[in-house]
């Protein structure tokens, strides 16, 4: 192999040989360092090849040819190789981004940047403290000299502020090496030794030497400095700063902090209060750069905290922190060299980016990568790192770091909303060709990335699974027109189903209908769409791909990866709502925050045993069993929008495209329902300080079913209070979970068949209406039965199906739940969902009165019947829920088998005509043919009197003789529910939304108040610097000066 | 006021920390184990009797190759700073008096003494104390005074950047000369050790000890230069 | 005489610190950094002292056989060359931002360079 | 021996405590190089010739050189030192 | 699915009673409340009378469907819930086509009817209907909520959901009626029972006063002649329920008269001598009073 000496020697040597290139002559100074750069990469890349191949030691270089503490040696092991790699390479596509600033500057710039870029591969291949010191002073004045590249007039100031704060540090540094020197006789890394944690002698000169090194890498109060480079800097310098020499000032922490592990709880704080830090104030950011200043401010804070944990972390370490490191570094460097094609700084001005879908494409990579989303190497990296921790009791370290991540998560799909939905600024000139391509080339290499993590990982690689490739195919398939692709999806679903049918046990299969043939029916809707719907269908077969492997997931691993693939995929399918920007932010805030509480709770679950089988959820330890329940609870219960995580789903589900909607509704919340099956299934009866924790369950279930459908009755948005009922009807599900009896079981089951079906066919009803009458307030229709008879007849069985009115499913439903209540032990909750069921009916009544019975308005009387594709769906739910009504048997006779397995008494016999329970007889056929009956006899008996009866035309009605003329007037539909509101208003208070609402602003007052601290004066940042080095030495020795 | 009091506060509590440090600090007895090594082998392993400068050059050579390239990035720095701001054009060196006789005559006398100093200096660096950067310093204060005598004179760049990138590029050469020939990058064994106190001894450290010298004096000369010309333009 | 030396050396960088930290002219920070950096090599150079003993120069006065018995410390003065020559290329450019800044904004004081904040 | 490290010590911090506290800006360079000066001959009395005569060369004498080349630059524009 | 015709037969003649008794039983009722105000009141057989009137109308208009097809879910609803209970305990003949699970569908087979006349109202366009909609839905829901609390009561009580079973566990003297077991539940059952008989004070829905009559306004001639049939039957149907659970059933159509006139006596009684609510106001009367005892008839079972 070559010796890695060479990366410094060639560098070097093209930066002098640049000298005598004449100034006029820039394409050969360009050249030159474009070749060496090159190089530079090359050996690295050998190098790490080498490694991954396995076929190369960890290689020690000596100068000079005397072995090291008389010399200094230099060693090339796999983490300095990586590293190396990918600061060469930042270097390279940094040197092309900047190629006309680069021109406009000359060959000095040139050299300036070759130096940089050598000394910090100095910097991470050096083991000799006081060669450090010299290639840290390089990088400062390279630093300096880089700066000057942007043409922000400000970027001077930034830069003579980096200049003083650098100042300050080499101070402490020199003197700290002097110390340690004298201490250790060496300057040489390895022979530093363990030094203990003290403050006095070897201590405290170690001490000054870590907090050079620790200031270098931007802690949280005193980086005013580094955030002002971010700012003003050219972007392809701040790509750089941020990733290569975030990176390499790390690497260099790391090597010292390995030499005495005493002083690693040092690192872990500092780091962790700069992650949360940062991201808190970094919620407050417009301006797009100083953003990602302070991400990666964070990110380099959290990469810190991995460092201070490397003696838990073991074998695993570089795994982890190389995960995060090369995930922050790509997406940094990538969203920085974006912000270059942008021409104007606020975060809003990002939508010009929808010019060019591989931009947005991009843009989302980059995001998904610094949160760490599959199937990136963040992915794997905090999934390891939770569990690790978690196995060495540090769960509120893991506590704080998802609460970070949750934070960035927070602004980063913000800004992605801002970028997707608000209008560009016009006349924009377009982007650089070479700039597009440099970002180009760092989206492969984010993806390669996340191949090779998982690759590397333990776990299966998410990358490898057929159904997130089937998904990703979809991105090569977009140019195609939107119904081939319609076709070839709906052919995936089933034909999926069809290939996994015989794997899956009765409660998977029942699942695994509703996802993949439902879904496969949602998409027939589809077909209403011409053109080529961009950014349509991979996010659809995302969430399809998630839902699909979620049912099927063996081990925690698979499960917690198909939960944010089916989260990730959700949320840019809602993103596509004209209005549903804010209402996605929330859905996603939330979700997330219910897979890091999911992530949590497995990592808990496990204690460190990976890979962790679902089933062996029944025997987690007694001592955390419960609060891996409640955490594992409640991350589901973000999915099934029990009360008090609601307030995402009104504005998600309304918003959403109209074949969208009923995507979200009818299937996605059945994923937090798997998921809480799978959960009681294992933890049923856990105990939490003598309380049983379902029984929190069957409250929340009975106060969301009663609240939500409450909330409903008073919406006068159709598609908002379709979604609030599907906030009651899944409380309704998770009641009749939570009893735990078998019945209780049964019912869910029931549930989930029956709301897919008619939410799934209403909230196609309400949007055939939309696309017709677009508006979806319903005081502004009226009277469409005679334009719309299909959608009326669904609508009409929605409701009776839904309202349990006797001859269809909804009243078998009814039955089995009074059957189940009849051996409950819990008997208050039920009050609620007594008082739930005919709420249900009421909030019906008002959809379709309000939209097809009453008067029709002047300027829908030319509507035609509903899209012909969105009717079809419709139909055959119509047909399904007269089959299922007359034969339920089909489908729950074998999951009732099923379910007995796990509680085998209060079953139910199914007889050919009928179904016997314990305490009553149900026969669907029978009771049926007698209404029937009836109801033609009384329909003939009013036939025979009134056969010849006048079609009247709209007004003649008697109206106290007077003849109305305006259908507004005489369209009782405004505030439907007068009466309930007056008298239980008060219950349907907004106090959730309130209490989320408080929760965000007090973090942004924070953010507001908090970024005050940095007043943009050099001399006050310096201040800063002393400040923090004088606060940590007066922590550390106990207050005792 | 307060941030006067403030840094009063920080910078007495840094002062116990380094108090504390001053305290502590027991002078050894014996040279440690690597001041032991460079004491007894620097004669038979480097040849040069400076062992300073044995340090500077080959032990720490890495140390000195950075350094020499802070001055070069310096020089190209301040150049890029300069070259940024366009400052008020009042013709070249106005404003200053025209130097008089005996100013010239003697400086025309002792630039060529200094630079014979300078040269001396940092040729035999490895015998008497002294070395490059020392010997470029002097060569530096000669152009100084040359520039400060006739504010008008100017040094062509040409010279300057051949001089400076020709020692850089030679420099590194040894340094991978050393790597093939020798034991490592920048050994100095790439020449024989000649025998111990001449002038033609301790291999390789004469010669990159007269490039630094060079070099650093051509950097501080194009420093100087840079600010000379700050205004012209 | 160490100690001495090592006392008026962190007493010169508490100076210079302070100074630098609370004079608000650019070029007089710049001068209290550099007295800084002076006083560290001081100490620098202090550390290596060991009392009662010569310069590392191998010459005729320090035979080599006794010479690990006689001479100091060579390292931290190693060092110190290299810290000085560093401390120069910083103030240097230093300097030039000042020099540049000031023909920017006509000031020079470090309060009034304060656009980039919050 | 001892006394004349002394003496120099405080030599030093005296120049220091001059440059720092006035109102010149002349005065203050004047003041650093004295400091570097007196600093060369503390090296001189710690037995290190060689840092001594950096010391002198580049810290009292170009050090002090390039304050003043822009300090009177800056002179001649305008601005007060 | 063997049909077995005599059963129908019985079951279409205990229509047939029921109907007729209807007539004159809300006749003598009305006749009575005349009395007591110093009335002479309506003739016995009035209902007939306007029956046979609305049946020979000959306007006859029809606003669309499902107006057309409101007062047939609406007698469907009535006649159903009659058919699913059994009347006369005991015989095999008058127990219609009550089967095991019947309790639960007798409870939710009212809101067909509702749903049904609702429908057909709402369709009808006239505004007064649909306000007389929503103020019926939103008061029927609460009133409902006490009812289904004591039947969930008596259910756990009697451990069935079958009414034949409970009507048999109540046989055997007075004592052992659900009034006497378990009063509470009967209490509870019986604000519903007032909330829902249509009369004051919970009778806004339909009252003769600002708006004509609520949601049938728009309903006339043959349409009235079902609603009016309905508006008999299935007060009778109900209290037939209710004489099945709490007060012992009846084992012979002479007990089942008196018994049914008793028990709606008491909603007339409670009516005669209250003004009418608003409905926000019969809401949180059913809130405040119906609910509690529902809730401490299901906690002391």
């Amino acid at each position: 192999m070559v010796s890695p000496i060479l990366i410094i020697a060639i560098g070097l040597g093209a930066a002098f040989l640049l000298g005598f290139v004449n100034e006029d002559r820039k394409g050969i100074a360009f050249a030159l360092t474009l070749a060496a750069l090159a190089a530079m990469s090359l050996i690295a890349l050998g190098w790490t090849l080498a490694f991954a191949a396995g076929n190369a030691q960890t290689a020690d270089i000596l100068t000079a040819g005397f072995p090291p503490p008389f010399a200094i040696n230099l060693r090339m092991g796999p983490a300095e190789a990586a590293l190396s790699l990918l600061v060469a390479a930042t270097g390279f596509l940094s040197a092309i981004y900047m190629r006309d600033a680069l021109y406009r500057h000359g060959r000095r710039a040139m050299a300036v940047l070759l130096v940089a870029i050598m000394a910090l591969t100095g910097i991470v291949m050096t083991r000799d403290i006081f060669n450090l010191f010299v290639f840290f002073e390089l990088i400062v004045i390279a630093t300096g000299g880089l700066v000057l590249l942007s043409e922000d007039r400000r970027a001077l100031a930034a830069g003579f502020k980096y200049l003083v704060v650098a100042q300050v540090i080499s101070i402490m540094l020199l003197i700290g090496i002097a110390f340690v020197y004298h201490a250790m006789g060496s300057l040489n890394i390895d022979d530093i030794g363990p030094v203990a944690l003290g403050f006095s002698g070897a201590g405290l000169a170690l001490f000054l030497v870590l907090v050079a090194l620790f200031l270098e890498l931007k802690p949280f109060p005193a980086n005013g400095w580094a955030l002002d480079i971010y700012e003003s800097a050219h972007p392809g310098f701040s790509a750089i700063f941020s990733a290569a020499s975030g990176s390499a000032a790390l690497f260099a922490a790391d090597k010292v902090l390995a030499t005495s592990p005493a002083w690693l709880p040092l690192a872990t704080a500092i780091g962790i209060i700069t992650f949360i830090g940062a991201n808190i104030l970094a919620l407050r950011q417009n301006n797009d750069r100083r953003l990602l200043g302070y991400s990666s401010v964070a990110q380099i804070g959290l990469l810190l905290t991995i460092v201070g944990q490397r003696d838990l972390l073991g074998d695993s370490y570089l795994f982890i922190a190389g995960g995060v490191l090369v995930a922050h570094a790509i997406a940094k460097a990538g969203l920085f060299w974006m912000s270059g094609l942008v021409g104007h700084r606020d975060l809003k001005d990002w939508a010009v980016l929808r010019a060019n879908p591989v931009l947005i494409f991009a843009f989302a990579t980059f995001v998904a990568m610094l949160v760490g989303l599959p199937p990136f190497p963040g992915f794997y990296a905090k999934w390891d790192l939770a569990h690790i921790l978690m196995a060495g009791d540090r769960a509120w370290l893991v506590a704080l770091i998802l609460i970070g991540a949750l934070i960035e998560a927070g602004y980063l799909f913000r800004w992605f909303g801002f970028a997707t939905k608000r209008e560009a600024p016009e006349g924009f000139p377009g982007f650089s060709v070479n700039k597009m391509g440099i970002v180009f080339v760092t989206l492969l290499a984010g993806w390669t990335s996340g191949w090779i993590w998982g690759d590397l990982s333990a776990n299966p690689n998410v990358l490898s699974m057929v159904p997130v490739l089937f998904a990703l195919a979809f991105l090569v398939l977009e140019p195609l027109p939107a119904r081939i692709k319609n076709l070839i999806a709906i052919a995936g679903l089933v034909g999926w189903f069809v290939f996994r049918y015989p794997a899956y046990d009765p409660l998977q299969l029942v699942f695994a209908i509703i996802i993949l043939v439902g879904g496969a029916v949602i998409f027939l809707a589809s077909f209403n769409w011409q053109g080529r719907r961009l950014g349509f269908y991979p996010p659809a077969m995302l969430m399809y791909a998630g839902l699909a492997m979620l049912i099927e997931a063996e081990t925690s691993f698979t499960f917690f990866a198909s939960w944010e693939i089916l989260t990730l995929g959700s949320y840019f399918l809602i993103l596509r709502g004209k209005m549903s920007e804010p209402h996605a932010l929330s859905y996603i805030a939330f979700s997330l925050g219910g897979a890091f509480a999911i992530l949590a709770g497995f990592a808990l679950a496990a204690n460190g045993t990976q890979p962790f089988e679902m089933a062996a959820l029944a025997d987690v330890a007694q001592t955390a069993a419960p609060y891996v329940f409640i955490l594992l609870a409640v991350g589901f219960m973000t999915k099934t929008a029990s009360i008090g995580l609601h307030i995402w789903l009104p504005g998600a589900h309304a918003e959403a495209e109209t074949d969208v909607s009923p995507m979200v509704s009818g299937i996605l919340l059945k994923a937090g329902l798997f998921g809480l099956w799978v959960l009681l299934m294992h933890m049923g009866q856990t105990q939490f300080y003598g309380i049983n924790l379902t029984y929190f369950l069957v409250w929340i279930g009975a106060i969301s079913a009663f609240l939500g459908g409450l909330m409903a009755i008073f919406q006068e948005d159709a598609k908002r209070l379709l979604a609030y009922s599907s906030i009651s009807q899944m409380g309704y599900a998770l009641f009749s979970l939570a009893l735990m009896n078998h019945l209780g079981w049964l019912l869910a089951l029931m549930f989930v068949i029956n709301h897919y079906v008619y939410k799934s066919m209403l909230f196609l009803a309400v949007g055939g209406v939309y696309a017709r009458t677009h508006t979806k307030l319903m005081y502004k229709m009226g009277g469409l039965i005679t334009l719309m008879p299909f959608s009326f007849v669904s609508v009409l069985i929605g409701i009776i199906a839904m309202s349990g009115v006797p001859p269809l499913s909804g009243f078998g439903g009814r039955w089995v739940f009074y059957n189940a209540i009849m051996t409950a032990d819990m008997r208050l909750p039920i009050i609620l969902i007594f008082l739930s069921g005919p709420i249900g009916f009421l909030y019906l009544f008002r959809l379709i009165h309000s939209i097809f019975l009453g008067q029709l308005k002047d300027e829908h009387r030319k509507l035609k019947e509903a899209p012909f594709w969105l009717l079809v769906p419709q139909m055959i739910f119509v047909l399904f829920l007269l089959a299922f009504a007359v034969v339920p048997g089909l489908i729950l006779r074998r999951v009732d088998a099923y379910i007995s397995t796990f509680f085998p008494e209060g079953g139910l016999e199914w007889t050919s005509g009928g179904i016997i329970s314990e305490f009553g007889y149900w026969n669907p056929v029978a009771i049926m043919l007698v209404i029937g009956v009836i109801f033609v006899s009384v329909f003939l008996l009013l036939l025979w009197m009134n056969h010849d009866a006048q079609k009247v035309k709209q007004f003649n009605i008697g109206f106290a003789g007077e003849r109305p003329y305006r259908p507004e007037t005489t369209h009782f539909a405004w505030n439907f529910f007068a009466p309930y509101r007056k008298a239980m208003g008060f219950l349907v208070l907004p106090v959730v939304t309130t209490f989320w609402n408080a929760v965000t602003d007090v973090l942004h007052e924070t953010a507001d108040f908090a970024r005050k601290f940095y007043t943009g004066n050099g001399q006050t940042y310096a201040l800063q610097a002393l400040g923090f080095v004088v606060v940590l030495f007066l922590i550390g020795s106990g207050g005792t000066p | 006021m307060v941030r006067a009091f403030v840094t009063l506060v920080f910078v007495a509590i840094l002062g116990l920390a380094f108090g504390r440090l001053a305290l502590d600090y027991v002078p050894d007895a014996a040279l440690n184990q690597t001041a032991v090594h460079y004491a007894e082998l620097t004669p038979p392993e480097t040849g040069a009797q400076n062992v300073v400068a044995a340090i500077i050059v080959t032990y720490r050579g890495l140390d000195t190759l950075g350094e020499v390239t802070v001055l070069f990035l310096t020089a190209a720095i301040v150049a890029l700073v300069l070259a940024q701001t366009s400052g008020p054009t009042k013709g070249r060196g106005s404003g200053l008096l025209p130097s008089g006789e005996l100013l010239q005559t003697g400086t025309r006398m002792l630039t060529p003494l200094i630079l014979l100093f300078g040269i001396y200096v940092f040729v035999n660096g490895h015998l008497t104390p002294g070395g490059g950067f020392q010997g470029g310093a002097i060569l530096a204060s000669a152009a100084l005074l040359l520039l400060l005598a006739d504010p008008v004179r100017r040094f062509s760049h040409r010279l300057l950047s051949w001089v400076e990138s020709g020692s850089g590029v030679f420099y590194v050469l040894i340094g991978v000369f050393g790597l093939f020939l020798a034991g490592g990058f920048l050994d100095n064994r790439i020449l024989p050790l000649g025998d111990f106190g001449s002038i033609f001894s301790a291999g390789a450290i004469p010669l990159i000890y007269a490039l630094i010298g060079l070099k650093v004096g051509a950097e501080f000369s194009s420093i100087l230069e840079s600010l000379e010309e700050a205004e012209d333009h | 005489m160490a100690e001495i030396a090592m006392m008026s050396g962190f007493a010169l960088i508490l100076l210079g610190i302070f100074g630098a930290l609370t004079n608000r002219n650019l070029l007089r920070m710049i001068v209290a950094f550099s007295i800084a950096s002076t006083g560290v090599n001081v100490v620098l150079v202090s550390i290596g002292y060991l009392p009662g003993r010569t310069a590392p120069i191998l010459d005729a006065a320090v035979p080599l056989e006794s010479a690990a018995a006689q001479i100091v410390d060579p390292v931290p003065q190693a060092l110190v060359l290299t810290a000085i020559v560093i401390g120069l290329g910083v103030t240097a450019l230093m300097l030039a931002y000042a020099y540049s800044l000031f023909r920017h904004r006509k000031s020079l004081d470090i309060s009034d360079f304060t656009e980039l904040k919050w | 021996m001892i006394y004349v490290a002394g003496l120099m010590g405080l030599a030093m911090l005296g120049a220091a405590i001059v440059a720092l506290a006035t109102k010149s800006t002349a005065v203050a360079v004047i003041a650093a190089g004295l400091v570097s000066l007196f600093a060369s001959v503390v090296f001189v009395l710690l037995a290190a010739p060689d840092v001594a005569m950096t010391e002198a060369a580049i810290g009292s004498g170009l050090t002090t050189f390039l304050f003043f080349f822009v300090l009177s630059r800056i002179r001649r524009e305008g601005g007060n030192g | 699915m063997s049909i077995d015709w005599p059963r129908i037969g019985y079951a279409a003649l205990t229509l047939f009673i029921v109907i007729n008794y209807g007539m004159i039983m809300t006749a003598l009722v009305r006749k009575i409340g005349a009395r007591v105000s110093g009335r002479y009141g309506i003739r016995i057989y009035q209902n007939y009378i306007d029956l046979v009137k609305n049946i020979a109308l000959r306007s006859k208009i029809t606003h669309g469907v499902m107006y057309y097809l409101g007062p047939v879910f609406r007698l469907t609803g009535g006649v159903g819930l009659l058919l699913f209970v059994p009347t006369i305990y005991g015989s095999a003949m008058w127990s219609n086509f009550s089967f095991a699970g019947d309790l639960v569908l007798a409870l939710y087979f009212v809101f067909f009817g509702t749903l049904g006349m609702a429908l057909g109202a709402a369709e009808s366009g006239h505004p007064y209907s649909a306000i007389g909609i929503t103020r019926g839905l939103s008061q029927v829901t609460v009133a409902e909520l006490p009812l289904a609390l004591a039947v969930f009561a008596i259910s756990l009580q009697y451990q069935t959901l079958n009414i034949t079973d409970i009507v048999a566990a109540q046989q055997g003297g007075i004592f052992n009626w659900t009034l006497f077991t378990n009063p509470v539940a009967t209490l509870a059952a019986l604000f519903a029972f007032v909330g829902t008989m249509m009369r004051s004070p919970f009778d806004v829905v339909i009252a003769p006063q600002e708006i004509p009559i609520g949601p049938p306004t728009e309903y006339h001639s043959s349409y009235l002649a079902l609603m009016q049939t309905n508006r008999v039957l299935f007060p009778i149907a109900k209290t037939v329920i209710y004489m099945n659970l709490f007060f012992g059933g009846a084992t012979n159509w002479f007990e089942f008269a008196i018994k049914v006139f008793a028990i709606y006596m008491i909603s007339v009684l409670v009516g005669v001598v209250h003004p009418r609510f608003r409905v926000e106001q019969s809401i949180t009367f059913f809130l405040k009073w119906g609910l509690p005892v529902g809730v401490l008839a299901i906690l002391l079972v």
